[in-house]
């Protein structure tokens, strides 16, 4: 039984034709963490919003548990959310936020500061339990708004990139934090961000979105490893794949080095005739002093355990530039010719920006 | 004039080249913007003030006009004997506390009530001002002559339809008469005010709160009215600050009298409402100044959080 | 009106939206009664106005003829209008310009004794005006600054800049404290730190501000009339001719009433515009 | 975006201070002159008037009739009596160069011509022959002089009488004397008082000129007074304890609250206008202008209406007198165009001018100043139903001893012509109406008043 499930969730805010989220199909299953990812107006925010009620549905529906929540309250919708900004009660001190979602449904006064003062020890905020919250820092006002969370043990738990006002180092470490209380807890979590490597970290699963519509759902290998089009295998992945448009010339050649494809997928791309891009990971390519395809290093960035090395190739009159992940250490001077070699997976994506194939590819 | 608010402009509109103007000391670099306004409030409040703080020391009749003649303190002496002075105070706290209340209370409901978006808000927000833009004047004509009036006023028809008997409001009930008609002249300015407050809080939190599963009861209670206690506060303040001074609704309307006579009104007719004695009205309003210096300082500093804030450097 | 359309709230019954619109209708019409009876018996015959409440009646515009017809030497309301127009003006603007530094001095880079500052500023109007009118007069008449419009504009500054310093403080203390020190930080002055930030998210505590300014100025008729009785006279004192001792005055008073607070019900309009909460969402994202 | 939407409007509020601050400036001293409008042939004055009917009536004709001859321009202030005595007692008694001629009442002339604030007006007007001095009712000359020196030229005169509805108290079998008693008037407002048409209206808003000079008058004939008199004529003691005061006002407010008209605390002359116009009274006692309005073409009650002298008790004559003069102050520079505007105004060739000009025709010129209104034939015929009853009642008004004893302030019936009495009247009218209204008890209001009044000393 699915814990949250989208189904055909379409939302058109007034005054636009264009919806911000189009016909979203998506399951979610028990204790599972997913994370919607996907650049600023993906509508990552609105689905979300739609699953807490904040933000009502022009088609389709949303399912809690076994419960259509469409038209439901968010108050009666059992679900808890950490804003943004973290959106603390202003007036009310640390402890009173967190039981505040109790006091609502009526909890006596003693179970709520039992709950409260086992949650802050979790979260070691026992110290500022009578703060309020202008008197916090970042990273305590994000850990009092999980608190506020966590108190109120609901079905679902809903993060509105919780941790993009937080500084760098706090922003890693709090991330494995929320990771390890959610499999300790085992609940569901919706967690929204656009930072890919935090989705490729968190989720269980991670869908990505763009212009509203869901690209791809699925394990942040596959995502990595078998994007199902143009859009995601650009968006995951951090330095990004290298894409070469290639048209509809055959045989497929990049610069003065053609591409030759092993497996039976090779011949389908090979005699077809229609437009095809070419994509490969950094950690695909490799620098070699005389490999078939001439390059110029452009710039060589040492992060110590890789080194990525940023070539630019001749393709048909203009320089493209590839990136290349080499282990260190590393010798290539800057603007020295140098070749590369393939030697990992290649990508090939049609047209319509959707993946055909993935095969070992070679320059020749 | 302009000159003189021009300063807070022309010190920022040099170029900030490298070398920036003569570092300031942090203090007055802050004093700066506050400099033009402060100055212009002290030339212009003080130099009166101390002019009635001298004709209070004097005995000065202008009509028959005759010398202003030094008298010290004997202006003061009968003040506080004088019972009709003090029932003028009675009057003038009861239609400063009523008013101030009432609208309040009004001004924050209206406010709630325009903060949801519904067909034709702006027009109704129009309709809500109103009262507010007509002049004092006219606000008394209207409800002496049209509202209240015993014979043709609009509530007493409503009250013989009703099968009631018409009251005369104005001459039996003259404060709260007055207190009514100050209620609904200041209810919209108590309303701009909520309102700005009310748009002025972050909608996350609201948001959280619905999540949290507050009913909107639960919000307003929990939170809005924490969150608009200042701005009630400055409601509170300026509102009284305006009402203590209300003259000429108490002189269109009722013309005076028991019940009626406020401590501006009061010394209005000490002075050119009759009395002319400038020395005797200039003694009763340096007592009303202290008096109200003493309460405000009460008021604002031990009751009210508007002052507090953190220290600054 | 078409943006005013009620979003739809999730979960939320649609009787309830409506019904609380009702409401509000409801509440403004009660509210807005006397004004519109003003307005109605500004269209009747003096004895119309002056009997029993008459809601139907043959419409005259001769009360609007009376008020406006004026003679050489007689205040006309054109020349009020413009008197008034001047002060209000020049005065709110003046205001405005004091009072914006000001409360920037008063709450987001408050001085040392910031609260001493504003304590004095609400001081200056616990003196009754009534007895304020007796220095002001001898100081006017010394300084050659009675009947001129000059005098009711340094006037109405003294008047509305405590209002002002103080609102306008309240506003300012909402600013969330970081978004400033940003704007700092990128090398905004006092001026870039206004423009860039303050004001856009103050926008609804500046236009209300500014609007209650105009109103006081605009209404102002005590200190008018004691000091502006001839030449340069406001509005509201041209308002008041039409008031008369002996004889009816009802119907003639409410038209000129009602010409009197066209403006300010026009500013009152602009206001609201910028009191939408639209501005302060786009600065804090 | 938002920093651009910032800017336009601090840019948008500097630019509006730029053109404000260049033409304030610019007609902030035009604001000075424009009145002035330039010198013209004859200069310009500023003239303080009460916003009556007539007097709004000379101001709209000033320009034509006036200016055009002499070429003088003449800034009006018209503002309500309150307003008006607050203005012109200021800039009278304490020099405020602001108004060349004051429209002041026989209640100031007096005192202020006595303290040398007013130009004494005698020697011009016997020298300028087109005034007329003579054809000036005796009675209101004499209320404007002090030591027999006229400080003040009428404008406007009017005493006080009784009007009834004659349809209304013949059908009652009620006969009202020329002359009648305060016992026959209550006693006949008694008869025909009914739910929906009051006895008699009665003022009752507090006020020295509204309740104060009704009362007045009526505590003069029971043979009240405010204070006795020193026998140099100043003030002695406060007689508002003695029993004929007691007496007048326990009669006038019983009157009141027996037949007297609805809202009486709140009512003055325009409120008891409305109401015996619109039939919701059947008697009324107050000022004579009134029989003009009542009389006029478009009132309710035209030719319905009975006048009686006003009602006396212990003494002949019970009428008040009052009039709207013009006084030039000492202060003032153009004490010559001031005279030659004031002989036109308050002379005989505006009153045969105005007749055809003024909308309310014949019937609303300025009346009871002077002889010769009353014989202009279209005023004759015009305002035939109480033209004579008016005249009457002013030559008759006894401001020399309205009383039975001895008081101060004299010229003066329905107010004492000192210059406490403007305070005093006002506090202890408070307390009347507020008798009226039954808020506070005879006694008491009495006892706050004697307070009040016993502060005053000569």
């Amino acid at each position: 039984m699915s814990a949250v499930k989208y189904e055909h969730a379409t939302r058109t805010y007034e005054g636009s034709d264009v919806p911000a989220v189009d016909d979203l199909n998506l399951d979610v299953g028990d204790g599972e963490l997913i994370v919607l990812v996907g650049p600023s107006g993906s509508g990552k925010t609105t689905a979300l919003r739609m699953l807490a009620g904040l933000e009502p549905l022009d088609a389709g529906a949303v399912h809690i548990g076994e419960r259509e929540v469409t038209n439901v309250r968010p108050r009666d919708r059992d679900i808890a959310m950490v804003f943004q900004n973290y959106a603390l009660y202003p007036q009310l001190s640390v402890a009173e936020n967190m039981a505040f979602a109790l006091k609502q449904h009526g909890v006596p006064k003693e179970q709520r500061l039992a709950r409260v003062r086992e949650t802050a020890r979790i979260l070691d905020l026992e110290p500022y339990l009578e703060r309020k919250p202008r008197h916090l820092s970042g990273g305590q006002r994000q850990r009092v708004a999980m608190g506020r969370a966590i108190v109120r043990e609901p079905a679902v738990y809903l993060m509105d990139e919780p941790l993009s006002n937080l500084d760098a180092k706090l922003r890693v470490q709090t991330r494995t934090e929320v990771v390890e209380l959610q499999t300790r807890l085992g609940v569901t979590m919706v967690y929204v961000t656009h930072d890919q490597v935090e989705a490729m970290t968190m989720g269980d699963r991670v869908a990505v979105l763009k212009d509203g519509a869901l690209q791809q759902v699925g394990a942040p290998g596959t995502l990595y490893h078998e994007p199902s089009n143009l859009f995601v295998a650009g968006f995951i992945g951090s330095p990004a794949m290298n894409l070469v448009p290639l048209g509809d010339g055959r045989p497929v050649r990049i610069g003065g080095a053609e591409v030759v494809f092993d497996g039976q997928a090779a011949a389908s791309v090979s005699n077809g005739s229609a437009d095809i891009t070419v994509g490969f990971r950094p950690e695909a390519v490799q620098v070699v002093a005389d490999g078939p395809l001439r390059a110029e290093i452009r710039t060589v960035e040492d992060l110590g355990p890789e080194v990525f090395v940023h070539v630019t190739v001749d393709h048909r009159g203009d320089s493209v530039s590839l990136v290349s992940k080499m282990a260190p250490p590393f010798s290539g001077q800057l603007g020295e010719s140098v070749g590369l070699e393939l030697v990992g997976t290649t990508h090939v994506f049609g047209g319509d920006g959707s993946r055909i194939a993935s095969t070992r590819g070679t320059l020749r | 004039m302009d000159a003189a608010a021009g300063t807070a402009e022309a010190s920022e509109q040099k170029p900030r080249k490298l070398i920036s103007p003569p570092r300031l000391s942090e203090s007055w670099r802050r004093r700066l913007p506050l400099l033009p306004a402060l100055l212009i409030m002290i030339v212009l409040t003080q130099v009166p003030f101390v002019m009635s703080i001298y004709y209070s020391l004097t005995d000065w009749h202008v009509v028959p006009p005759g010398p202003r003649k030094f008298v010290g303190l004997d202006n003061y002496s009968h003040l506080f004997s004088d019972h009709f002075f003090g029932s003028a105070v009675w009057v003038s706290v009861q239609l400063a506390v009523i008013p101030v209340l009432g609208s309040l209370v009004l001004g924050t409901a209206f406010a709630l009530l325009l903060d949801r978006k519904f067909i034709g808000r702006g027009l109704v927000r129009t309709l809500l001002i109103t009262p507010f833009l007509l002049m004092p004047v006219v606000v008394g004509l209207i409800w002496k002559n049209q509202m209240f009036n015993d014979l043709y006023g609009v509530i007493n028809w409503v009250v013989g339809k009703l099968g009631g008997t018409p009251v005369d409001f104005v001459a039996r009930h003259p404060t709260m008469a007055i207190a009514v008609t100050l209620i609904w002249q200041w209810t919209p300015f108590m309303m701009l005010i909520m309102l700005a407050g009310l748009q002025s809080q972050p909608p996350d939190v609201l948001e959280a709160a619905k999540v949290d599963g507050a009913t909107p009861w639960g919000i307003f209670r929990q939170l809005t009215l924490a969150h608009l206690r200042p701005y009630m506060e400055l409601g509170i303040l300026l509102g009284t600050i305006y009402l203590i001074q209300v003259y000429d609704l108490v002189a269109v309307m009722t013309g005076g009298g028991p019940g009626s006579t406020n401590v501006p009104y009061f010394v209005f007719q000490k002075s050119i409402g009759g009395g002319w004695e400038f020395g005797q009205a200039s003694a009763y309003s340096i007592v009303v100044v202290v008096f109200s210096i003493i309460i405000a300082t009460v008021s604002l500093r031990v009751l009210s959080r508007l002052l507090r804030g953190e220290e600054t450097v | 009106m078409r943006g005013d359309r009620a979003p739809r709230v999730v979960g939320e019954r649609r009787w309830v939206n409506v019904s609380f619109g009702a409401l509000a209708w409801v509440v403004g019409l009660i509210f807005f009664f006397p004004v519109f009876w003003m307005v109605l018996n500004s269209f009747k015959t003096e004895q119309d106005a002056n009997t029993s409440p008459k809601l139907f009646f043959h419409p005259t515009l001769d009360r609007y003829k009376d008020v406006t017809k004026s003679a050489g030497g007689l205040l006309s309301f054109g020349e009020a209008f413009t008197n008034s127009a001047v002060i209000v003006l020049v005065s709110v603007t003046i205001v405005m310009l004091l009072a914006i530094p000001a409360a920037y001095a008063l709450a987001i880079r408050p001085v040392p004794k910031w609260r001493d500052v504003l304590f004095f500023f609400i001081s200056t109007k616990f003196l009754p005006i009534v007895a304020a009118i007796l220095p002001i007069w001898i100081l006017g008449r010394n300084l050659d600054l009675l009947n001129t419009r000059l005098g009711l504009i340094i006037l109405y500054v003294g008047i509305n800049l405590p209002l002002a310093v103080w609102m306008l403080r309240s506003f300012f203390q909402e600013i969330p404290r970081e978004l400033v020190e940003a704007a700092e930080i990128d090398g905004a002055g006092l001026r870039g730190q206004l423009t860039s930030v303050i004001l856009p998210i103050a926008a609804p505590g500046i236009a209300a501000t500014a609007l209650l300014c105009v109103i006081f100025a605009w209404n102002e008729f005590f200190y008018a009339v004691q000091l502006n009785p001839v030449h340069g006279s406001t509005v509201p004192i041209w308002v008041t001719t039409n008031v008369s001792t002996r004889g009816d005055f009802l119907a003639k008073l409410s038209a000129a009433s009602v010409l009197a607070c066209i403006p300010v019900v026009l500013a009152g309009w602009i206001a609201q515009k910028r009191m939408i909460r639209g501005l302060a969402m786009g600065a804090i994202k | 975006m938002r920093g651009t939407r910032a800017l336009s409007v601090s840019a948008a509020l500097l630019a509006v201070v730029g053109v404000i601050a260049t033409g304030c400036g610019g007609s902030d001293n035009t604001g000075q002159t424009s009145g002035g409008g330039g010198k013209s042939k004859g200069g310009s004055i500023n003239v303080a008037i009460v916003d009556n009917p007539q007097m709004k009536d000379i101001a709209k004709l000033t320009p034509s009739l006036f200016t055009k001859r002499t070429g003088i321009k003449v800034n009006y202030t018209i503002l309500d009596e309150g307003t008006l005595r607050q203005v012109t007692t200021r800039d009278v008694a304490a020099g405020g160069r602001q108004f060349d001629v004051a429209m002041i009442g026989p209640y100031e002339a007096p005192q202020f011509g006595k303290s040398g604030s007013l130009v004494d007006l005698t020697p011009m007007a016997q020298s300028d022959s087109a005034y007329r001095l003579g054809d000036i009712i005796p009675a209101v000359r004499n209320a404007l002089s002090a030591d027999g020196k006229m400080y003040a030229a009428p404008f406007y005169g009017e005493s006080s009488f009784l009007m009834y509805r004659k349809d209304v108290l013949d059908k009652a079998g009620v006969k009202i004397p020329l002359h009648p008693t305060w016992d026959q008037v209550a006693a006949a407002a008694r008869k025909v008082n009914t739910a929906k048409m009051a006895g008699i209206c009665l003022r009752g808003k507090p006020g020295w000129g509204d309740l104060g000079a009704s009362f007045t008058t009526v505590l003069n004939t029971f043979g009240g007074t405010w204070w006795s008199a020193k026998p140099d004529g100043s003030v002695d003691k406060a007689q508002v304890n003695t029993p004929a005061f007691r007496n007048a006002l326990q009669f006038y407010v019983n009157l009141v609250h027996d037949a007297g008209e609805k809202d009486a605390a709140n009512s003055s002359f325009n409120e008891c206008l409305t109401q015996y116009k619109d039939s919701k009274v059947a008697m009324w006692y107050d000022a004579t202008v009134a029989a003009g309005l009542l009389e006029a073409s478009d009132s309710a009650v035209k030719g319905k209406n009975g006048y009686a002298f006003a009602p006396v008790e212990k003494t002949k004559a019970a009428g008040w007198l009052w009039t709207w003069a013009l006084a030039i102050p000492k202060t003032s520079s153009k004490q010559d165009l001031a005279w030659q505007y004031i002989s036109w105004a308050t002379g005989p060739q505006y009153l045969k001018a105005a007749g055809t000009r003024i909308d309310g025709g014949w019937a609303a010129l300025p009346p009871g100043t002077r002889k010769s209104t009353y014989e202009i034939p279209q005023y004759k015929k015009a305002a035939a139903a109480f033209a004579g009853p008016t005249l009457s009642a002013i030559a008759a008004a006894p401001i020399s001893n309205p009383g039975t004893t001895k008081r101060p302030g004299l010229p003066g019936v329905q107010y004492v012509g000192i210059p406490q009495f403007q305070d005093v009247g006002n506090q202890c009218t408070q307390q009347f109406s507020a008798v009226i209204a039954g808020r506070t008890s005879v006694d008491s209001a009495l006892g706050n008043c004697q307070d009040v009044a016993s502060q005053v000393n000569s």
